[in-house]
């Protein structure tokens, strides 16, 4: 079983992307499961999503405390080690939306793979607004394959309202298109 | 073949979802975290003409109760959803619900009156108020259960009001992979209401006067359509396995690796997932563990657990519970 | 005599309520000037005590009967029944106090609710009880008449000006002196609420109940008359924002006529008294005025 | 399936025609709340109907000739007496 | 030596006599049938200068409780009384007024939601919100219990809000010769009230923030609490007991005829008296029969009756009981 | 700029509400009017976010802060504190719908309450649903825009009218861009309530929430000046039975000016636009004579 | 014990009647105990209250179906047999607000002796109103002598507001001297 | 009496001094809620305090020479900059 844990910001869209996830997994014909530590999304504060992946049925349904690797929505939350590494796994992977380097995060040292993309650039360019859950998810397919870029595509369809669909799909392609590994 | 489609989603909107399928008439509902997402669903479906109900949007649950006593008299199939405070407030309307034998569904993601957190205090002091209350262990068995409920409830041998109880913040709001089932194969399972009676109709030519013999008489049958309601849950869980091949249990209990156990675990609800986890991992250490998942909380299905203690021969059931009854260590 | 002549009677008589219990009238007026096609709910009060009917009655606790009303219309439309009078009949307890906020939110809705109130002014059907309808010094049980507090300490709130602010259809009091105005005015609740589908409409009746208010029961009419007559029960109607004051009397009576009568007073100084009647003969000047104006 | 349907005895409809209302009445008859008993003047009766309205309990109906009172149902409170403008009605004590 | 007044009085007027004794300083109540008169009562104290407190005339039961919880956080001694439906309306507000901490004291002649008979099962939906639930058998039992309530509920090894219950329509308003203790002697047995903390206070000059830890912390407190208030009821019976010479067996139960018994009756609140006559005529029969009164249902004596077990050897328990608690025959 | 000088604040950042949230901005400066000697209760709503306060906040449930402040004020004055201000501060869920009777109960008996209502015209605390204060056809999650019914069917209450029928010594409506008026409001309630003891005043503030809303939180200011500005959000006081229009633009601006900025109203067509202006101006023009005429 | 039911009609003050016993009683030294039937008392509607009196305590509360006696403060009611005669046991008493005499009540047969009173001519002297609880008390003390007069008074004194005092007792006395009793 | 008092730790109570308050906004800053940053122009402030008035969490303090933002506690929302009667103040990308 593969447990992420997702961070961003009221008004950045981190549950839509665990549904988006989830859903994607599920047209793939595996198990999903995306736990949104809840609270009404306050715009501008903190929120975690939980995200797990299986090839069978997932069981139980905590938080995550140590997770086999991150997303990060927002640029400067991806800059605090100790909010969005907590607990992270050594060897884990991070896919992060900023314009800085792998290298400057400080809790690069402890992963294998990090990826970065400029997700609010890919947002404010296609969707004109800072959402960047679309953009983050085309990172995250780049970075680690774990999901199809079709399959995501489907369920942006299958989940958004239609005038969201092309703007949407576009800022998950050019995400991926523009995203940058660097194995650690 | 029975058709389904494969989505990713909560439990509230795999509540909402069958809460359409089942065509319901009337709703009422008001806004409680972590319910909200249920009513705001079932919003969306009425104002796109998906689902033909009546929608009243009342303005707190006591009232929403009321307005469900009121619709469920008219020989209606009814639904509403709500949890902790909110069902602590519509209190005095829940104690009368079953008084009118009105089938009325109510899906609750349990919480308490003030922590974020799964917490049965809300439901458990509504144990005596004459619901049937079926615990359910994920985002499918909520739809599975939600249909089920307004079979189990409606039937005449049972007519009484039902909770589809689920944990909240954690079953309500996890996306997870649920089969949704269609509309054909749903209409099959669950035919239109066929109202017992119906107390309030004014095209009846006959006049009729509604009478109530005294408490006594009225609790004993009460009673006994709650032994009824074991057989029927059972029933609606056979059929329902007929049709779309998923079953709990006996619809009463789910056991899980009973076989030769020496003691189980008692569980409810969402946390059975890890506690199979533990009874796995224990099994492979090569202890006689096994499971029982309290399904039906009220009717209590003593008979099950009796007749599954003798057919499997374990010795002591360990109860893992999400409530505390201050006080009462004994009672 | 009344200008409505209903086809059929839907109450019958005996009621359980007390000797000239002007409730049972309110109640009666209003469900035979219905009639058949009509639901009512009687939320806890000394309705309670009105008989049998020749319509259904649909349940409610004493909190909540705009809401069961509300329950009941829905579910009725969702059967099929699309112009059935839905009807609730409440004590003022159940109106000005425990049930305000049902009323409220029903009345916000548009709900097709015909609600009636038949105020008597106290919690009746419980033993004579303040309510937020008891008049200022009135004894009741919990008022009562002590060496250092004597009767209701503070003014009572007025649902009908409540439910004007709601902008509802239909907004009206009614004295049981006068019952062809009374059946007229459900009749306009009928066609405004039932059949137009605009929404609920509110009806206030005085009941002037012997047994709360301590006076000799064939005195029920002469009190509804009097109340009115000395502006302590103005009775007028707010018609889609129209405004009209049915019963306008040249002169008012001295209030005393009103007050004297009546045990629950009968302790009232003539400061207050005069007190008394100052506020209702400012609250009568602004009704005279918006009659003028016409809303 | 079980076929175990239950009887609710619980609630229980009474159909009321004009027999059982009438039986219903009888079976409540409030004439033993009456202190005085109000006794129409057929002469002096001039059909105005206000009694009719005005009776609380409804008991009173429009007759031939004048108002004519059921006794079985009438509880004695006078209202009608009080109200008849020709006091056509006059309350008179029980027994 | 003990001054004691003789008078003939309800259940629901010793209830108000006791609460002015008490020098109860805020009161907030609504009617409702049994109940009313204690609230009359109260207003009658109230309007003539009898007791010095504030009067709070609620426009409902939820309101009420509300209104007694602000009163109670600002640490004054206050009194509610309702009951059957009034009591299930304020259920939200019961279920919070534990975790307030605040010694509230409300007398409950127990109803149903409808029937105008006794039956518990207004309270019992109560018996897990953290309520101290003392059952009373008389008029006399309930003013002196209601006085012990208070001392009861406001000990800081208890601050838990506490119920008085008595038999609606039956001990509420049954007349009976009651003794009615002297200002004084109540002054001795209950000191004016000592809150543990302050929680509204406006006249403090250090600012607080108050903050409550997680929900299991204060769980394990409350049923810490609960479980102190066993002893401290019956303290309260003993000192009760030295000055005014009555007492309720230990406070938590009271046995009857329990010597060398082979059966005993297990009951509750008035019923108790026909139970004695019936004990007393088994045991003219020679059948060793003896009975135990419940007179905590909340906390739960389980000790106390093991102990009486122990002490008197008896075999089996009958228990007669007033409430129903639909489909839950093992729950 | 504020014409009273508070001594000391009461109230300390952060909060964790929202960026650009207006409630924060009028729980601050109402409380921080009020000073140290005073209490607060919050409902469960926004408010519950407002954060730490060097005053002391007692406890209620969502239905119940009129109720649980009466009992604090009871509470209060019983142990010796004749003079803190008791204060409510609810949102529009908490005032119009569910808490609505508790407010009525306490203004009848003449509580000594100051009941401020933040009105942002949803439940924004549980993911923005209605209220009896949404706008018709606005958006909210329950009143969403579907194909056959677009966002909300009926016009909303107004809680300062259904006070102004209770008769309390104050009655305001305040707008956050205009702080010195709303100060002196809660001054004056201050005087009123606490001081003369003449019972409850009621202050309701438009609570421009972005997030529910719909815009970007920068314009929260605006968008408070632009709902007066079109009449949208009157601005006036009943002191004791006088009333006074506060803010009188010579010339409403067209109310498109206000709905255009703002993504819940996004789908509203001309028609709806104009009607609702035109329901506006009507209420507008009322408002007008009574300024007028005074009361 | 002794077992006494009271009938009477709303308005006439029957509660009242048995709270005045039951005092009177407890005066005594004896116990009492006074059970409405209750309901909120119909202005007009029959009423029910029962009474025991015993020398020690009283421990069942029950209603009573089988009466020693019975207090009828109703002259319509009191000719109503199959209501207030309803269970009265064989040799019972009656004590009747009645001008009739007792051989005119048809259950006057099976009981050992009757008192009757013209308890609402009573109380129209000398309370103005037809209230007759109090004379109806008068009539039985002197029936029964279960009762002292001087205990009744001081039960008056105790229960009722000063300014009902005098003429209640008055109402007491000359119902006492008014009553006629039969032996059957 | 057995002296079993308990102590209380579901109700806490924090003092709230000067330091205590310090350290309390401290631990909650909420400066990382920031996507842009408003910056004070001190020669262009006229000292009106209107943004004192308008900032929703009351974090702007009246300076010595300008209105003066605490960033610790500064959310970023862009109403001082928006309602600024003389643009004396600019949001800023935060980083
Ligand atoms: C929740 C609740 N609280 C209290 C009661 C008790 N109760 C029943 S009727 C009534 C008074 C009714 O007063 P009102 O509505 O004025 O009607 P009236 O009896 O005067 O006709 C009360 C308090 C109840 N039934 N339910
Ligand atoms: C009895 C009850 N029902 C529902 C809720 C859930 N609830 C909490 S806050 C809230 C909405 C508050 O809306 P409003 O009063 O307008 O305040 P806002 O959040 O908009 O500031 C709701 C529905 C509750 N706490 N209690
Ligand atoms: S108390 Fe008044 S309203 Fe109630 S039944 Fe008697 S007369 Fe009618
Ligand atoms: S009121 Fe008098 S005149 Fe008129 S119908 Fe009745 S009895 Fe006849
Ligand atoms: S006395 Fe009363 S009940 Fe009898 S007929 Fe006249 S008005 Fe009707
Ligand atoms: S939702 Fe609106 S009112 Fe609530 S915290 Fe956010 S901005 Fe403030
Ligand atoms: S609003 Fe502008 S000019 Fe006024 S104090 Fe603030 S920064 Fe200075
Ligand atoms: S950006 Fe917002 S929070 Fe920051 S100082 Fe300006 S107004 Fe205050
Ligand atoms: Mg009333
Ligand atoms: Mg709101």
């Amino acid at each position: 079983m593969m447990e992420i844990r997702i961070h961003g910001r009221g008004g950045q869209g981190a549950v839509t992307s665990s549904k988006l996830a989830g859903l994607a997994a599920s047209i793939e014909g595996k198990y999903g499961q995306g736990l949104p530590f809840y609270g009404f999304e306050r715009r501008g504060a903190p929120v975690e999503v939980y995200l797990r992946f299986d090839e069978k049925p997932i069981l139980i349904s905590s938080r995550i405390y140590e997770p086999d690797g991150i997303i990060v929505l927002d640029p400067i939350l991806a800059e605090l080690g100790n909010v969005v590494a907590r607990g992270l796994k050594e060897g884990g992977f991070a896919v992060l939306n900023t314009l800085k380097d792998p290298e400057e995060f400080e809790y690069a040292g402890k992963l294998s793979k990090i990826a970065t993309v400029d997700a609010t650039g890919v947002a404010l360019k296609t969707l004109r607004a800072p959402i960047t859950n679309t953009a983050i998810l085309g990172a995250f397919a780049k970075a680690t394959g774990m999901l199809k870029l079709s399959s995501l595509e489907e369920a942006i369809k299958r989940i958004l309202r239609e005038r969201f669909h092309k703007p949407n799909i576009e800022a998950l392609r050019m995400a991926y298109d523009e995203t940058q590994i660097k194995e650690m | 073949m029975v058709k389904e489609k494969v989505e990713f989603i909560t439990g509230n909107d795999a509540v909402a979802y069958a809460v359409k399928l089942a065509r319901v008439k009337v709703i009422a509902a008001y806004p409680i975290t972590p319910q909200s997402p249920v009513t705001e669903k079932l919003s969306e479906y009425v104002a796109n003409g998906e689902l033909d109900a009546e929608f009243i949007k009342v303005e707190g649950e006591h009232s929403c109760l009321a307005a469900m006593r009121g619709a469920g008299v008219c020989g209606v199939r009814t639904f509403t959803a709500t949890c902790g405070p909110g069902l602590m407030y519509a209190h005095e309307n829940l104690e009368c619900v079953h008084r009118d034998r009105t089938p009325l569904v109510i899906a609750v993601p349990n919480r308490s009156y003030s922590s974020l957190f799964p917490d049965y205090t809300d439901s458990m002091c509504e144990a005596t108020t004459g619901f049937i209350q079926l615990f359910v262990e994920s985002a499918q068995e909520a739809l599975d259960t939600t249909l089920q409920g307004f079979r189990i409830a409606e039937d005449h041998r049972v007519l009484m009001p039902l909770m589809v109880l689920y944990d909240g913040y954690v079953t309500s709001h996890t996306g997870a992979t649920v089969r949704l089932p269609s509309q054909e194969d749903v209409d099959k399972f669950l035919p239109p209401f066929k109202p017992y009676v119906v107390r309030v109709d004014p095209s009846r030519s006959e006049y009729i006067q509604w009478e109530r013999p005294g408490v006594p008489l009225q609790e004993m049958e009460h009673e006994m359509a709650m032994t009824n309601a074991k057989e029927v849950i059972k029933e609606a869980n056979e059929e329902y396995a007929k049709i779309f091949g998923r079953s709990y249990g006996d619809g009463l209990v789910e056991p899980y690796r009973v076989e030769d156990a020496d003691v189980v675990l008692v569980t409810m609800a969402s946390m059975t997932g890890t506690a199979r986890q533990v009874v796995d991992a224990l099994r492979e250490k090569g202890k006689n563990v096994g499971l029982l998942r309290l399904r039906s909380f009220r009717p209590f299905p003593a008979e099950t657990f009796q007749e599954l203690q003798k057919k499997y021969g374990f010795r002591a059931m360990g109860v893992c519970e999400r409530d505390v009854t201050h006080g009462c260590n004994y009672g | 005599m009344s200008d409505i002549v209903t086809t059929e009677r839907v109450t019958i008589p005996p009621t359980g309520a007390c000797q000239g219990c002007a409730m049972v009238l309110i109640a009666r007026h209003t469900l035979d000037t219905l009639g058949r096609n009509s639901v009512v709910t009687i939320p806890a009060s000394c309705g309670a005590w009105s008989g049998a009917m020749l319509i259904d009655r649909g349940p409610t606790q004493f909190p909540s009967a705009a809401a069961a009303a509300s329950g009941i219309a829905a579910g009725l439309r969702a059967a099929g029944h699309k112009n059935t009078n839905v009807v609730v009949i409440a004590g003022d307890g159940g109106t000005y106090d425990i049930g305000l906020q049902a009323l409220s939110g029903a009345a916000e809705r548009g709900e097709r609710i015909i609600y009636v109130c038949q105020n008597n002014q106290a919690y009746m059907n419980t033993g004579i009880q303040r309510s937020g309808a008891t008049p200022r010094w009135a004894w009741t049980t919990t008022t009562p008449v002590g060496s250092v507090q004597k009767g209701k300490l503070v003014w009572p709130k007025s649902v009908p000006e409540i439910m004007e602010a709601h902008h509802i259809p239909l907004v009206a009091t009614a004295s049981i002196h006068n019952i062809p105005d009374l059946k007229r005015k459900v009749k306009l609740a009928q066609r405004l609420t039932t059949e137009e589908g605009k929404g609920l409409s509110y009806i206030e009746v005085l009941n002037t109940c012997p047994t709360g208010w301590r006076y000799p029961p064939e005195k029920m009419i002469t009190l509804a008359r009097l109340a009115v007559e000395t502006g302590f029960w103005p009775v007028y109607e707010i018609v889609e924002g129209k405004f009209k004051l049915n019963m306008k009397p040249r002169k008012l009576k001295p209030l005393k006529e009103f007050i004297k009568l009546q045990g629950r007073f009968r302790h009232l100084t003539d400061e207050q008294i005069a007190e008394t009647e100052k506020w209702v003969h400012a609250r009568w000047q602004r009704l005279l005025e918006r009659d003028e104006r016409g809303y | 399936m079980t076929e175990q349907k239950i009887e609710w005895k619980t609630l229980r409809g009474r159909k009321l025609d004009e027999e059982a209302i009438k039986k219903y009445q009888e079976g409540r008859a409030v004439w033993a709340w009456r202190v005085f008993k109000p006794i129409v003047d057929e002469e002096a009766c001039r059909r105005c109907w206000l009694c009719v309205d005005y009776c609380p309990e409804g008991v009173i109906e429009k007759g031939e000739k004048a108002a004519e009172i059921n006794y079985l149902l009438c509880k004695g409170c006078g209202v009608c007496a009080e109200e008849c403008p020709v006091e056509a009605i006059k309350m008179e004590r029980e027994r």
